[in-house]
């Protein structure tokens, strides 16, 4: 046993030596979510080839992604984590899943506690939980997606602004992200539209329901003239799939109507249907985005969707060129407050929870039409069309965050 | 000695509409070699099954030692010092010769469910399981795993399980079935010596071990018992003659 | 007829001593901080794996939902830990597994009140429906299952006791070492009880040890309260490891890993679940990070296990240490040294095609598709590749059947020379 | 009203969809004592395949061409590996299909990916079949009731009309009888094993495109079906035809319920204290650990099934 394991620490070990600074991608590469990592790991990849090839950082060196799979668990997390350490990597970023953040956020605290001479700083880019830049916020966690409450802020600034719309529907996964959605949802509509009746705040089992048509009927019933709700992935796809069966008429706001893949698992039943709140999509089209977008996607055959994640890593370069160093508390001091000029506005790590500001985009996926659906997502035939763009100062909420410093 | 040791009055048992135990009545005295004898398909399995409580009766009412055991399970029957045997080898193959033995005495002798003891430190429970292996001749075999013993040790090995509980009403059923001639003498001197001083009753095709062996034997046919007496009595019996034993006991 | 023999005897010292050496000495031949938390996966999965087998292997009883007694132990476990991080309570860190045990016994009280009333197929679909009910419901229950986000805990509490605060992975391995090794005997003890042997009895034959008095229900109920009880242990050294608890402890995967580990190892013998759980793990862990064609190995290798060595590892073990004794390995040795070659060839080509289907699907987009070998690069979008792998396959397979005769024919005469020696 | 009936339906249609995957594998686990864990897993390859035969040929000739080859499959797995495990005893049955269900998820993801795949409802079978009030009720549905009553009347008819259908009447009711039989019957066995894939193949043909089609499909399906035949009682297709419709509706109508279960039992007379924590619990919220509270309660109180003639 001992010598299968030495073997295998000898493969690890076994990296290219020319690589400098390593980031640990530590997202699932296995089972039911690979798909949502895999991709991850290609937009990460594509821009560190990028910044390498503009010179890199800190007067030449080198950034390098070492992917290690969590198998989108928790547990498996901390295992990675810890193989990520043993291999000296001092950056980790991850974005699949709250509670896998939760659990690395805790991770990484309790080993830099422990270990103050190796510190890890981990980089979020799409774990949406508001507690990780509010009560749990940690100088060792920067969140580079908006949360929870940011996307609600702008979906309720949508719907306040639809005089039409009187009842709302909320539905969502039963776990955490699903409660904090329709909390957000409740108390933002309360705040916007007091009128607005609230007909339903359904909850059901995340992954489990295989046929949402008595949801629908539900929804049909409650007579609402629009949906609110969380859910991705499959639990999205089935949704939008049963309202379009039932003929229900409701627009869904959804967090992630254009997660990768779910378009092409509801398709045409998505049209005018389904609404999206993103930092960036692919008919949002200033330059150099539209030809990096294409690039992509003739390489890797997929779509370019996390625009943060450009923003992540040059941000981080950045942040090691003016430290000077490839230490993680300095890199995370000169991250704080950074402001970044992208292609989308202006956008800013706020240094008070490391949250980070940028513009939203509201959209609704509809049908090519070469003008403003100029690129279709997933190979469907549909894009998403912008309806509304929401400046990064608009999307400014507080926090509670009290952040302790080293 | 007022109560017989087994008593089963207007016994009946029907698999779906299919009748097999068609009202049975039948005592049993205590320290009596009861036999059971009938045609293929009278119902003597079923009967002994019924009276272990395998199968629950349709109708009737089965007394052990003066006690109702009807509805009981088949582990409550046996605490109450009933214990069978089968037809069919029925050990446990996994268990090496001497677990086997030592299993049928943990119950009786009060070590039940125990996990506290140890079972090595349990010398009477031991000394008990070695005693029965030396009686039926097994003791050589005490490591082997039960499943591998030839077809007689299994046999001797099932009526050692049987008896070792100590249990005072002993149910055989065909202990000689599939034996040569010699091993179903040793058998029969086997069944002798094991069964000393307790009420037996047993179900057994061979002729020459049944009126060797039993005090008294009931004839079943049809899911009835149409006769009951000593050996002699039912030789003699013209209507279990005709119904069963034609002319080959008389030959015999 | 003598005395009572000694609870240690020659055999007993020699396993548990050489069992105490490894867990102790481990950390000292290998200290890499990622050697280390392998060891104490491995530790936790020892004790789950032998409490898994205290039903599969000693009661007979196929469960499907072994995690939900590991996860409640877990959940027991942190809870009770944050207590005593809170102040709430004072216990000692050390013996806080103890607190997953109560869980995982109290839970198997209830479910096995429900589920043991048979064995087989009937208690393994059984066991499966409810180890889906409790992972369903795991999320609806957040105050106590902590959501997807599970619930955390820090096991550095207080100053401890000389300078043992569990804040050092080593410590943490030696408190999962010590109560490893602690489980692990007194598993085996129970093995040594009336229960233990009564429960092996209805294993075999349930309806003969009814006949003898036993209630094969009560006896299975009470292996699956104390089965329960030892998986808690391991779900609170696992909450102690990783400091976090999720459903997914509970869940059925989690479930489906400990029956592998005790199969893979040997469900029949005593030791083959640490065996079992040593190599799933490390195969979990290591291939995982070498491959990511390790799901597809890891259902391959079970199933020949499943239709080639039922025994599991340790039965092959056992096998091979009994013709070691009659003296008659070396008449094995000349067909094995036949066998390696046509093994090699078959499971090399295996490898490679499977290397080269995933190269196929998961690299197209890096514009590769190159299988990477030690001083090999394999092109998956040209032929020979895959033709040389196949060839490989196919004359492995061909020149094994052959071996392979000539392998049981030797073990034929090993079977036969070892009865003959049983029966005089 | 309107609600009630489409709700109704919705029931009744998931109901026999869970009948179709249910009554292969009871007839498998009456017949040759196996719980098929791969059974999903057919379920889930009836799907994939439509989805492949139908880009070429279109959803018809997928819909016979997917289960016959699945059919084929579970024939050979039969012959080639459970009966090779079958010396092993029942538990080696078990895993071995418990170890292909593995083997086949990731042989699925290996070939189509691990995100769904795009197959659609034939553009014949879309739109509504008709509309009560608002809500509509989709011609494809209808088409499943068509499909899985189709099989049903087919398997009564195969089942008492002919003379391997007496083989497995006779199976359910006194499977020792057949076992004994042994010899006589291993093509029976192939032959049952591998209908039952196809019918499971079917199932997966018509739900994989109402559904989603995606590698996870099969281990979402498959211990639902294992509750149905447990709750209809072991080797009782008529207690599988019941715990399929009734776990169907049952669900369906607690999903589209608005109770609360605290609201639930105080209407039923039950004084219940005021807990935070379960008050907040909605029926819809339980509707999907439904069939295992089910299973549960079956187990306590009829542990024969609802139809059972032998007790699980």
């Amino acid at each position: 046993m001992t010598r299968a394991f030495l073997a295998a620490a000898a493969l690890l070990a076994a990296a290219p030596a020319s690589a400098q600074i390593k980031i640990a991608y530590i997202d699932p590469l296995t089972g039911p979510f690979a798909n949502v990592g895999e991709a991850g790991l290609q937009h990460f990849r594509m821009i560190v080839d990028r910044v390498n090839a503009s010179g890199g950082v800190l007067g030449g060196k080198k950034l390098e992604m070492v992917a290690i799979d969590n198998k989108g668990s928790p547990q498996d997390s901390l295992i990675a984590f810890q193989s990520a350490v043993d291999q000296g990597i001092r950056f980790i970023t991850q974005g699949n899943g709250s509670g896998v953040a939760g659990a690395l956020v805790d991770a990484v605290n309790k080993h830099n506690a422990r270990n103050p001479d190796k510190t890890v700083l981990y980089l979020n880019y799409a774990a949406v939980d508001p507690d990780l830049t509010n009560s749990r916020c940690s100088f060792w966690h920067f969140r580079f997606d908006a949360n929870t409450d940011q996307k609600m802020q702008v979906i309720t600034k949508v719907l306040a602004g639809l005089p039409a719309v009187k009842k709302v529907y909320l539905i969502g996964q039963d776990y955490a992200h699903g409660h904090q959605v329709a909390k957000a949802a409740i108390e933002m509509l309360k705040q916007k539209r007091p009128d607005i009746q609230i007909v339903g705040n359904d909850l059901h089992p995340i992954g489990k329901v295989k046929d949402f048509a008595p949801y629908v009927s539900k929804i049909q019933a409650s007579g609402a003239d629009a949906v609110i709700t969380g859910n991705w992935g499959n639990d999205l796809s089935l949704l939008v799939k049963a309202a379009k069966d039932g003929g229900l008429k409701a627009k869904f706001y959804t967090y992630y109507g254009g997660g990768l893949g779910t378009p092409a698992a509801f398709g045409a039943a998505g049209a005018d249907q389904v609404v999206q709140v993103t930092e960036w999509h692919k008919n949002v089209l200033p330059s150099p985005l539209e030809q990096i977008s294409n690039e992509f996607t003739r390489k890797t055959k997929q779509d370019l969707y996390y625009f943060r994640i450009l923003n992540e890593i040059r941000m981080l370069a950045r942040a090691i060129d003016q430290a000077k160093s490839t230490d993680p508390r300095k890199v995370a001091l000169a991250l704080e407050g950074m402001h970044l000029k992208a292609e989308t506005g202006d956008v800013w790590m706020r240094k008070e929870d490391h949250q980070i500001m940028q513009p939203l985009y509201v959209s609704t996926f509809e049908k090519v039409d070469g003008k403003k659906v100029k690129y279709d997502v997933d190979g469907t035939g549909y894009g998403f069309r912008t309806d509304l763009v929401v400046p990064a100062q608009e999307t400014v909420l507080p926090t509670t965050c009290k952040m302790e410093r080293p | 000695m007022s109560a017989p040791a087994l008593k089963l009055s207007a016994v009946r048992k029907s698999f779906g509409r299919t009748p097999i135990i068609r009202g049975v009545d039948l005592e049993v005295p205590a320290g009596e070699r009861h036999a059971i004898i009938g045609p293929n398909g009278a119902g003597k399995s079923t009967l002994f099954n019924l009276v272990s409580a395998r199968f629950p009766v349709s109708s009737g009412r089965i007394e052990l030692k003066g006690e109702e055991v009807t509805g009981r399970t088949p582990h409550e029957i046996n605490r109450r010092g009933l214990c069978r045997s089968f037809q069919i080898t029925n050990i446990f193959p996994h268990l090496s010769v001497f677990d086997n033995v030592r299993c049928a005495v943990l119950w009786p002798m009060g070590y039940r469910y125990s996990f506290w003891h140890r079972l090595s430190a349990l010398r009477d429970a031991r000394e008990r399981a070695e005693e029965i292996l030396e009686r039926i001749g097994l003791a050589a075999r005490r490591d082997t795993l039960a499943g591998v013993l030839s077809y007689a040790e299994q046999r001797a090995l099932e009526i050692g399980v049987t008896v070792a509980g100590g249990a005072d009403v002993i149910l055989l059923d065909e202990p000689t079935a599939g034996m040569s001639r010699s091993e179903s003498d040793e058998a029969v001197a086997l069944v002798r010596r094991m069964t000393e001083g307790k009420t037996l009753v047993m179900v057994e095709h061979d002729m020459g071990v049944v009126f060797g062996l039993a005090d008294r034997i009931s004839v079943l046919v049809y899911g009835q018992i149409i006769a009951t007496g000593t050996p002699a009595e039912i030789r003699a019996n013209p209507a279990v003659q005709e119904a069963y034993l034609g002319k080959s006991v008389a030959d015999a | 007829m003598s005395g009572v023999p000694p609870v240690l005897n020659r055999r007993r010292l020699l396993g548990f001593g050489g069992f105490l050496l490894v867990i102790a000495a481990a950390p000292l031949v290998v200290s890499h901080g990622y050697a280390l938390s392998l060891f104490c996966q491995i530790g936790v999965m020892t004790v789950f794996a032998l409490s898994y087998n205290m039903l599969l292997g000693q009661t007979g009883l196929l469960s499907f939902g072994h995690a939900v007694y590991f996860g409640m132990g877990a959940l027991g476990t942190i809870h009770a830990l944050n207590a005593v991080s809170a102040g709430a309570r004072w216990f000692p860190v050390t013996l806080l597994p103890l607190a997953g045990g109560a869980a995982g016994l109290l839970l198997g009280l209830v479910l096995g009140a429900v589920t043991v009333r048979r064995a087989g197929t009937t208690f393994a679909m059984i066991s499966l429906g409810i180890g889906e009910m409790v992972a369903a419901s795991s999320l609806m229950f957040p105050a106590v299952f902590g959501g997807e986000g599970g619930v955390s805990g820090n096991r550095v509490t207080g100053q401890g006791w000389f300078g043992v605060t569990y804040g050092p992975q080593l410590q943490v391995y030696y408190l999962i070492a010590g109560w490893a090794f602690v489980a692990t005997v007194a598993m085996y003890a129970l093995t040594q009880t009336p229960l233990g042997r009564v429960a092996n009895a209805v294993r075999d034959n349930p309806e003969r040890a009814q006949f003898l008095g036993y209630n094969p229900q009560r006896v299975r109920f009470l292996m699956v309260a104390l089965g329960g009880f030892f998986a808690g242990i391991a779900g609170g050294l696992s909450a102690l490891n990783y400091e976090i608890v999720t459903a997914e402890a509970l869940s059925a995967h989690t479930s489906g890993a400990v029956l592998l580990m005790a199969y893979v190892g040997g469900a029949g013998t005593f030791y083959g679940p640490i065996l079992g759980a040593a190599i799933i793990t490390v195969m979990q862990v290591v291939v995982a990070g070498i491959t990511k064609a390790w799901p597809f190995y890891f259902g391959l290798f079970f199933l020949v296990i499943v239709l080639y060595a039922p025994g599991g590892v340790a039965g092959v073990l056992q096998l091979h240490l009994r013709a070691r004794r009659a003296g008659m390995l070396r008449r094995l040795a000349p067909a094995y040294l036949a066998g390696a070659g046509p093994v090699a060839l078959l499971v090399g080509g295996t490898v490679t095609l499977v290397e080269l289907a995933y190269a196929v699907v998961n690299r197209v987009e890096e514009g590769t598709a190159r299988l990477r070998l030690p001083g090999l690069v394999l092109d998956s979008r040209t032929a020979p590749p895959w033709i040389g792998a196949a060839a490989a396959v196919l004359v492995g397979a061909l020149l094994l059947r052959v071996v392979w005769k000539r392998i049981s024919g030797r073990w034929a005469e090993i079977h036969a020379a070892l009865a003959a020696e049983g029966r005089s | 009203m309107e609600f009630l009936l489409i709700t109704l339906l919705n029931g009744v249609t998931y109901g026999l969809l869970l009948f179709m995957l249910s009554s292969g594998l009871t007839l498998i686990f009456s017949m040759m004592g196996i719980l098929n864990f791969a059974h999903a897993s057919f379920y889930m390859l009836g799907a994939y395949l439509a989805f492949q035969v139908g880009a070429r040929l279109g959803f018809w000739p997928a819909l016979l061409v997917a289960p016959l080859l699945v059919g084929a499959l579970g024939a050979a797995v039969e012959r080639l590996g459970v009966r090779k495990a079958h010396r092993f005893g029942h538990v080696a049955e078990l895993l071995f299909t418990f170890g292909l269900s593995f083997l086949v998820e990731e042989l699925v993801q290996l070939v189509w990916g691990k995100a769904a795949v795009d197959y659609r409802v034939p553009p014949s079978l879309d739109g509504a079949a008709f509309t009560l009030f608002r809500t509509s009720f989709p011609l494809y549905k209808g088409f499943m009731m068509a499909v899985s009553l189709a099989m049903l009347l087919g398997l009564y008819l195969a089942i008492t009309r002919t003379r391997v259908g007496l083989v497995i009447r006779a199976s359910l009711t006194r499977p020792e009888m057949v076992q004994a039989l042994g010899h006589d019957v291993p093509r029976v066995f192939t032959l049952v094993f591998g209908s039952g894939a196809a019918l499971a193949a079917l199932a997966g043909v018509i739900a994989g495109n109402a559904y989603v089609t995606e590698p996870g499909m099969a281990a979402a399906m498959g211990p639902i079906v294992f509750v149905v035949v447990v709750v209809g009682g072991l080797g009782s297709l008529g207690g599988a035809f019941l715990a399929s419709l009734l776990i169907g509706v049952l669900q369906t109508f607690m999903v589209a319920s608005d109770f609360s279960v605290v609201d639930l039992a105080r209407r039923l007379g039950l004084g219940v204290p005021d807990a935070p924590a379960l008050a907040r619990l909605s029926l819809t919220q339980l509707a999907p650990i439904m069939p295992y509270l089910l299973m549960v309660a079956v187990l306590i109180f009829r542990p024969r099934g609802l139809m059972g003639a032998r007790e699980t």
